[in-house]
């Protein structure tokens, strides 16, 4: 293997993995709040349909990713309302959400099929991008992945030094507590849920604007559940949900890169990779429970109800 | 603790007067028109049954219940709380029954959530909370994480919470039930201290010689009203437990201490390393209880309770199988449900959630444990035999319920508990192990349920009772000992004993052989390095 | 706030019936509004949509096919949901259940015998058993999250079923395309009316809702289930093998997604093809949860289910809608018995309505 | 009167801009056609399992008197169907199973494919040209090995590296194949999916690209060199006219290029003597003149299939499960 062919291979796996990150890392606050939202393919779906839609109809990259996190985010608002609000399974809602938005945005986009638009476009960084290697990973990116950097370096901060991010962590480990010290436990969890769904829809946009720029039903091809599943894998913690999302990123390209080299396995087979490979790595995680109960939300999934 | 309060006049000014609260909550009315004033400087005791409105009386005071009308004059001027936000602002500050702590932050950390935007300095916080701390002798590292900490020093975390602030009401919600004796003094020089220098404390305990050494005053509620006050010191306590309970109650009983028969549970060596980051591994423990006695574990929570517990119950199953002995033989390997078929019954510290199901009715509660004596046949359920054992529990201990029917969760702990303790008396155990079987439960039940145990003791069950409430150990045990650190103190009779010695088991001051290789082991385990 | 929850001290009885009900009645309505705004006749939209796919007797028994599989996923799904294991794997068992009979069905197509039959809904149910038992033993032995590891093992076994239908059962006879060669006469299901295509796999599915009834009502294994699904803890207490519950309903509810499989190979397919399910196993999770975990109101639900689909189709034949209203009325009925059964634990009361206006008309 | 009604099962979504997109447009240009005369109806998305042969029936019941099932696995569901609606009339896409009241038809992809590696031959640099592939069944199969009869024609240097993504519709997972094949040197690539993806991703990377099933020009105006069409319009509406004039046959209907059910609307991005000579070969298939599996023809092994001046026969083509010589690595399990 020659140097530009791994130049390459690093350039895709970031390409392919920043969807993955970005709605890994929305679901994740999510999670840590305490709320899990299995709606990602639906909230993904709509974000990807209203960001193509808006930027088709007004030309507008920008109008097209405001929207996009708009529509997951109301999305996601549904969602909140009925898990939080009205105390429902969150399990049954999210599986719920997921078959809603798939149908509504294929409802939507029926008459956007098959309409091309200009995508968007990559920022090569003069000089940084020529290092060898890693500068055209880094440094020829269009700017939702450079937003993702950004995006991880954020959350990374917030977890660690904000104090918001401790009042999320503290919610989703104990609401109880949180509620008899005066926190905001109801406001902090729609609010994540709601930054879960702007990352969906901003992962949407993405697949709609600038991964295949064009709209299809149901083009999130189970990206939702990759996401939901690099969470677990990175025991809710930031860097491992970056690390997660890359190397995934790098499995579902390097079955193609090596057909495209020659090897033969039945493609049946190595399509299996990715999953098999996630089932294998969840395991390995999860082994070892007092390691990961450091970090996963206590309250995961409970439904919790204010008496007043 | 002895020390009466001697320098306080009630003349003082008032710092919060509270007047006709009341606070209706679906079926229960928990705070009745209820009038309650504090002055600068002043510990004021609130007392009362369980259920009396005392918390809910707190909650409004700082914030977290609204009340449904009443009024409240803070430092001479009316007030509406809005919220623990607004309640801390104005000086008040409070130590919850039930810890508001998160196990997964540091002392810092969660400190800071506490104290609101003000505290975005997290060095300057942490050094606050050392002198502070310090100032008022209850050390504490700000960088630990409160899983690491002790239930005494989660205590203070929670105290030391309220006195970074500038505090002026410190409410304190049963925070002695959790402490050795010798912390409950260290807690009450704090106190005193603070009233010197003019906080005024609201202090609520079911503990009425506590109350009688540290309050200047005392308000006694009861089904949401008040219904006396007095001044502790030149009250007696039983003259207390009428105000809180009523004339026709038994408030307490003597029984008599007797000498057990043949050994039932025999405990050698039993040691075992915790898989749960936070729990405690347990340091060779020798333990035998002989049938026709109770024998009682003090201790305060968090010291291998749960551990003991799970590894008796068979929760945890030892691989040495001799550790656990029963005259049958070796059981050390058996699951809890052959152990059951040997003779065992068990009651666990939390009533919902373990010892019943909070969604189901009270009748398949009664078939959780129950199955062995004949409410399944072939696998399947006898629906008629499962009522009446359910009916037989709820009639022979006086559960208030209006059907078996009921769901657990929406029966009072009081009740719950008598409904658990029945269910095990009446498979007839050879061995009960039950742990805090009063905790949190009024003082009539309570003498109900100590009396069950007695009775059991009597037709010639083992027991052993685990539990954190010292004078209820004293009260039912024949022979006693503590546990601190995994490890278990010397055993003695109860009659040989005091208080004292007890008090300094708890805290560890013991010698057992292993004492040496338990601390080390404890060393590289005691507190998880965490990223 | 626009409302405020009250929990109930006992959960409502009364509620647990009229909430289905209720969200029932909201989907219709929203969803007469929804044709209306897409401008059809919403009484004629729904009823076409509702009505006219079950208006003859082949449209009955057609419901029957439609709902054996969904029924037979469903009923597995409420035995583990019930222990709170969140088995999303039915599509992939099924999937697995029917690779597995077709790859006994397609070795023996020229045998005869009665023993044939049994044998191929035999292995559906093994394939579909193991290979819920694989996530049961991740999660058992290593702690690994059962619902992503069973959607996981969904896409596996998706891949699998097609490879070994463009490989190994590919019909030597089939011009190469991806199917097996046609069952024999022996491993097909019977068909219980003459010129129709309902097969007895819905005879298997009322007989799985019977016996998981019998199971979690009146069996202590069942109590157990529920007992572990409700608290762990005291599962624990009591003395439960919560890991032996956790294997015992995933191997239930994998080998009844077997038999749907099974029967779909043996039954209308007669052989075996890529897609053998639309989505049979995640249609089940809904099913599931609109029937309340409870065997016959998934019985009612998977009917219901069955129904929206079919209607689906119709919808296109006759008001040239989008497939899409499918998933949109299945999300939609979702929502709102997610939503309405928050009745049942609580009452709703309405702060701006005055102190004691509440909406709690059955208790 | 009662118009004619015309049936279509889609197996996709028409929203896929493929394979069903492309029926959808025949059928809607069969009602522009027909007017109020005819009225058409589709059902998308049906899976080929099971609830096809009861949305087949479905049509056939409510008064369908021409139903086109568009997909191979509604082969036997319309079979079941037809013999309990004889007087009512199928055409099915794809499959090999003719009835007295069932026809077949499909399109011939590969004569499209033949001009695509003409073309690819032509303009690569790299001498390698990329295949993105579906499934291994006969069509693709044989639409790799008439692209590879170009290569050994006009270009015997040039490789194909084919990668199978094993989906039809999957943007994203074409779009990475794509990427992958030109981070290796691809300059040409051809697809048997049906998303624009491929073409988007090879506009980016200014290399050349070749549209599928629909004109995919708009999505590559630098990338695009030709689409190879798929137009049910003229067999749809002749079809349809057949069935109403009652003079319809049941039979094996194969339609290429001189039926004009594949077509390519234009060359584009290519030199114009390249064009040209792409447009020749065109021509020469539509007369039939030229054909892309004319002998002789070796398999992977080097044997001899198809003599000189022969050409593969029509059975051999329908079933086609082997690699000409020239195809490199072996037809995936
Ligand atoms: N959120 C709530 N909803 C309904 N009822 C409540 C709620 N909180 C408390 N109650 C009821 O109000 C009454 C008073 O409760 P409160 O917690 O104030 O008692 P307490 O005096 O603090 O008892 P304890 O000694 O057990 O702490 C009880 O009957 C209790 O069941
Ligand atoms: N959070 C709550 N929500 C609704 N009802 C509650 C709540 N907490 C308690 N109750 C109800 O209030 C009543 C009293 O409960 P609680 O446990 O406080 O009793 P109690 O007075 O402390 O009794 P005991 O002395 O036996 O412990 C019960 O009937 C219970 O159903
Ligand atoms: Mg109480
Ligand atoms: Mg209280």
């Amino acid at each position: 293997m020659d140097m530009d062919l791994i130049t390459n291979i690093l350039y895709a796996m970031i390409r392919t993995g920043t969807p993955l990150l970005i709605i890994a890392l929305g679901e994740m606050v999510c999670e840590k709040s305490g709320v899990l939202n299995l709606g990602q393919e639906g909230m993904i779906l709509m974000g990807a349909v209203a960001g193509f839609i808006v930027t088709l109809l007004t030309g507008s990259l920008f109008f097209g990713f405001l929207m996009a996190m708009a529509a997951g985010v109301i999305m996601s608002q549904l969602f909140a309302m009925i898990t939080l609000g009205l105390n429902a399974n969150q399990v049954a809602t999210g599986l719920a959400l997921t078959i809603f938005g798939t149908g509504l945005s294929a409802f939507i986009g029926a008459d956007f099929v098959g309409q091309p638009i200009q995508g968007l476009d990559v920022i090569v960084i003069p000089l940084l991008s020529d290092i060898p290697v890693i500068g055209k990973m880094l440094f020829a990116q269009d700017a939702i992945v450079y937003l993702s950097f950004g995006l991880f370096t954020a959350l990374y901060w917030f977890f660690r030094s904000s104090r918001t991010g401790l009042i999320v962590k503290a919610v989703g480990e104990n609401p109880h507590a949180a509620n008899a010290i005066g926190l905001p436990v109801m406001r902090t969890r729609y609010l994540a849920v709601a930054f879960g769904g702007a990352m969906a829809g901003l992962a949407g946009g993405y697949l709609s604007l600038a991964y295949t720029p064009m709209w299809a039903e149901n083009m999130s091809a189970g990206r939702g559940w990759i996401a939901l599943a690099l969470v677990v894998f990175a025991s809710w913690r930031t860097e491992r949900v970056l690390l997660g999302a890359y190397l995934f990123g790098l499995a579902s390209i390097l079955h193609l890169v090596a057909q495209g080299l020659g090897f033969s396995v039945s493609p049946n087979l190595l399509a299996m990779l990715p999953y098999v490979a996630t089932v294998l790595v969840l395991v390995m995680m999860s082994r070892n429970q007092s390691r990961s109960k450091m970090f996963a939300p206590m309250s995961l999934g409970k439904p919790f109800h204010v008496g007043s | 603790m002895n020390t009466p309060a001697t320098n306080f006049k009630p003349d003082r000014p008032k710092r919060l007067v509270m007047k006709g609260i009341t606070k209706q909550y679906p079926g229960c009315l928990a705070n009745d028109s209820v009038d309650l004033d504090i002055c600068v400087g002043e510990i004021h005791a609130l007392l009362g049954e369980n259920g009396a409105g005392k918390s809910t009386l707190m909650k409004t005071i700082y914030g977290i219940v609204k009340p449904d009308s009443g009024e409240m004059i803070w430092e001479g001027e009316p007030i509406r709380i809005k919220d623990p936000a607004h309640a801390r602002k104005l000086g008040i500050g409070m130590v919850f029954q039930h810890f508001s702590l998160f196990e997964t932050l540091t002392v810092t950390e969660n400190i800071a959530l506490a104290l609101g935007d003000d505290a975005s300095d997290m060095k300057a916080l942490a050094e606050k909370i050392r002198t502070v701390s310090a100032r008022y002798g209850m050390a504490l590292n700000p960088e630990r994480y409160v899983h690491s900490l002790s239930v005494g020093e989660r205590q203070r975390v929670e105290i030391v919470r309220c006195l970074v602030q500038d505090i002026r009401l410190l409410i304190l919600d049963e925070p002695t039930s959790v402490l050795t004796p010798q912390e409950v003094n260290t807690l009450f020089i704090t106190l005193r201290r603070l009233a010197e220098e003019g906080c005024s404390i609201l202090f609520i305990s079911h503990k009425l010689n506590e109350v009688k050494a540290l309050c200047h005053r005392a308000t006694v509620l009861r089904g949401g009203r008040v219904s006396g006050a007095c001044i502790p010191a030149e009250e007696d306590p039983s003259g207390m437990a009428r105000m809180m309970v009523g004339e026709d109650m038994p408030i307490s009983m003597d029984y008599e201490k007797v000498i057990g028969e043949d050994v039932f549970l025999q405990v050698r060596g039993l040691s075992r390393i915790s898989e749960d980051p936070f729990g405690v591994d347990l340091k060779h423990i020798n333990l035998d209880v002989h049938a026709g006695e109770i024998v009682g574990i003090a201790g305060v929570a968090g010291n291998g309770q749960e551990e003991l517990l799970a590894a008796l119950s068979g929760e945890y199953t030892i691989k040495n199988h001799d550790a656990i002995h029963f005259p049958c033989g070796p059981v050390g390997h058996l699951c809890p449900e052959k152990r059951r078929r040997k003779g065992l019954a068990f009651v666990p510290e939390e009533r919902l959630g373990r010892g019943a199901v909070p969604d189901m009715s009270l009748k398949d509660n009664a078939l959780l444990t129950g199955f062995l004596t004949g409410l399944v046949k072939k696998g399947m359920i006898d629906h008629q035999a499962t009522e009446n054992f359910a009916q037989k529990i709820i009639q022979q201990y006086r559960v208030k319920t209006p059907h078996s029917g009921t769901h657990a969760k929406s029966l009072s702990g009081g009740n719950l508990q008598k409904f658990i303790i029945g269910r095990e008396i009446l498979q007839n155990p050879q061995l009960l192990v039950a742990a805090h079987p009063t905790w949190g439960v009024d003082i009539g039940a309570a003498t109900a349920i100590h009396q069950a145990l007695i009775e059991l003791r009597d037709k010639g069950a083992a027991i052993l009772i685990v539990s954190e409430d010292i004078d209820e150990l004293f009260q039912i045990s024949d022979r006693l000992c503590a546990l601190c650190d995994g490890a278990l103190s010397p055993i003695k009779a109860t009659n040989d004993t005091s208080l004292e010695e007890v008090g300094q088991w708890m805290a560890g001051m013991f010698e057992t052989e292993n004492k040496t290789d338990a601390t080390s082991a404890q060393t590289d385990i005691g507190a998880p390095h965490v990223v | 706030m626009l409302f405020k929850l009250e929990p109930r001290g006992e959960h409502s009885k009364a509620m647990a019936y009229l909430s289905p009900l209720l969200a029932g009645i909201l989907t219709l309505i929203t969803g007469g509004i929804f044709f209306y705004l897409q401008g059809n006749d919403p009484l004629y939209a729904l009823k076409t949509m509702l009505y006219t796919p079950i208006s003859d007797v082949y449209g009955l028994t057609e419901l029957c096919v439609k709902t054996a599989p969904i029924l037979l996923c469903a009923i597995g799904l409420a035995v583990v949901f019930k222990a709170q294991v969140w088995n999303i794997g039915a599509e992939g068992q099924l999937l697995m259940g029917g690779l597995a009979a077709s790859a006994l069905a397609v070795n023996i197509i020229d045998i005869e015998g009665v023993w044939v039959l049994p044998m191929v809904m035999l292995v559906g149910m093994l394939g579909g058993g193991l290979w819920a038992l694989l996530a049961a033993w991740l999660k058992t032995h290593f702690n690994a999250n059962e619902i992503l590891t069973t959607i996981m093992l969904n896409y596996i076994a998706l891949n699998f079923l097609i490879y070994s239908v463009h490989g190994p059962l590919k019909d030597p006879h089939g011009y190469n395309f991806p199917e097996s060669a046609m069952f024999g006469d022996a491993a097909l299901l019977p068909i219980l009316v003459e010129g129709t295509r309902v097969h007895a796999g819905i005879l298997f599915a009322l007989f799985a809702v019977v016996v998981v009834w019998v199971l979690l009502s009146r069996s202590f294994i069942g109590f157990q289930i529920k007992v572990l699904g409700l608290d762990a803890s005291a599962a624990r207490f009591a003395g439960f093998k919560d890991k032996k519950l956790v294997w015992i309903t995933m191997l239930i509810s994998g080998a009844l997604a077997g038999l749907a499989g099974a029967g779909e190979v043996a039954g209308p397919l007669g052989q075996l093809v890529p897609q053998i399910s639309p989505g049979y196993g995640y249609a089940a999770i809904i099913v599931a949860f609109l029937g309340r975990l409870h065997p016959i109101g998934i019985l009612f639900a998977s009917l219901l289910m069955a129904l929206i689909y079919m209607g689906g189709e119709m919808a296109q034949i006759m008001l040239n809608m989008p497939l899409a209203i499918t998933g949109l009325f299945q999300g939609m009925l979702l929502f709102y018995l997610l939503a309405c059964d928050v009745l049942i634990g609580y009452k709703i009361k309405f702060p701006w309505l005055g102190t004691k206006a509440a909406a709690s008309s059955a208790e | 009167a009662e118009p004619f009604k015309v049936g279509f099962v889609y197996v996709g979504p028409i929203g896929d801009h493929g394979w069903s997109y492309q029926h959808d447009q025949g059928r809607l240009a069969v009602e522009k056609y027909f007017g109020d005369k005819v009225k058409t109806t589709y059902v998308e998305n049906v899976p080929e399992g099971a609830d096809a042969e009861r949305v087949i029936r479905t049509l056939a019941k409510t008064g369908h008197n021409l139903i086109f099932t568009t997909s191979f696995g509604f082969m036997n569901p319309t079979l079941k169907v037809a013999k309990q609606f004889p007087k009512v009339t199928f055409e099915h896409a794809t499959g090999y199973k003719l009835a007295k009241n069932v026809g077949t038809y499909i399109s011939t992809t590969y004569e499209g494919r033949y001009v695509a590696g003409f073309v690819a031959a032509k303009v690569t640099k790299t001498n390698k040209i990329g295949y993105i592939a579906s499934f291994p069944i006969p069509e693709v199969i044989r639409d790799i090995n008439s692209a590879q009869m170009a290569l050994n024609k006009y270009n015997p240097e040039a490789e194909l590296k084919i990668i199978w993504v094993n989906s039809w519709f999957d943007p994203g997972k074409e779009a990475d194949a794509a990427n992958a094949m030109m981070d290796q040197g691809v300059d040409v690539i051809l697809q048997h999916t049906d998303s624009p993806a491929a073409m988007q991703a090879a506009d980016r990377r200014g290399i050349f690209a070749v549209g599928q099933a629909s004109d995919m020009s708009s999505f590559g105006e630098k990338a695009h060199i030709l689409s190879v069409v798929d137009n049910w319009t003229p067999f749809y509406i002749k079809r349809v006219q057949q069935v109403m004039d009652g003079t319809w046959k049941s039979e094996d209907h194969w339609g290429g290029m001189a039926e004009d059910e594949i077509v390519i609307p234009a060359f584009t991005n290519i030199p114009d003597e390249v064009a040209t000579e792409a447009q020749s070969i065109v021509d020469g298939i539509k007369a039939g003149t030229i054909h892309p599996f004319a002998g002789p023809i070796k398999n992977q092994a080097g044997e001899l299939k198809v003599a000189e001046g022969e050409i593969l026969s029509h059975d051999e083509l329908a079933g086609m499960n082997w690699y000409i010589e020239g195809v490199q690595g072996n037809i995936p399990k």
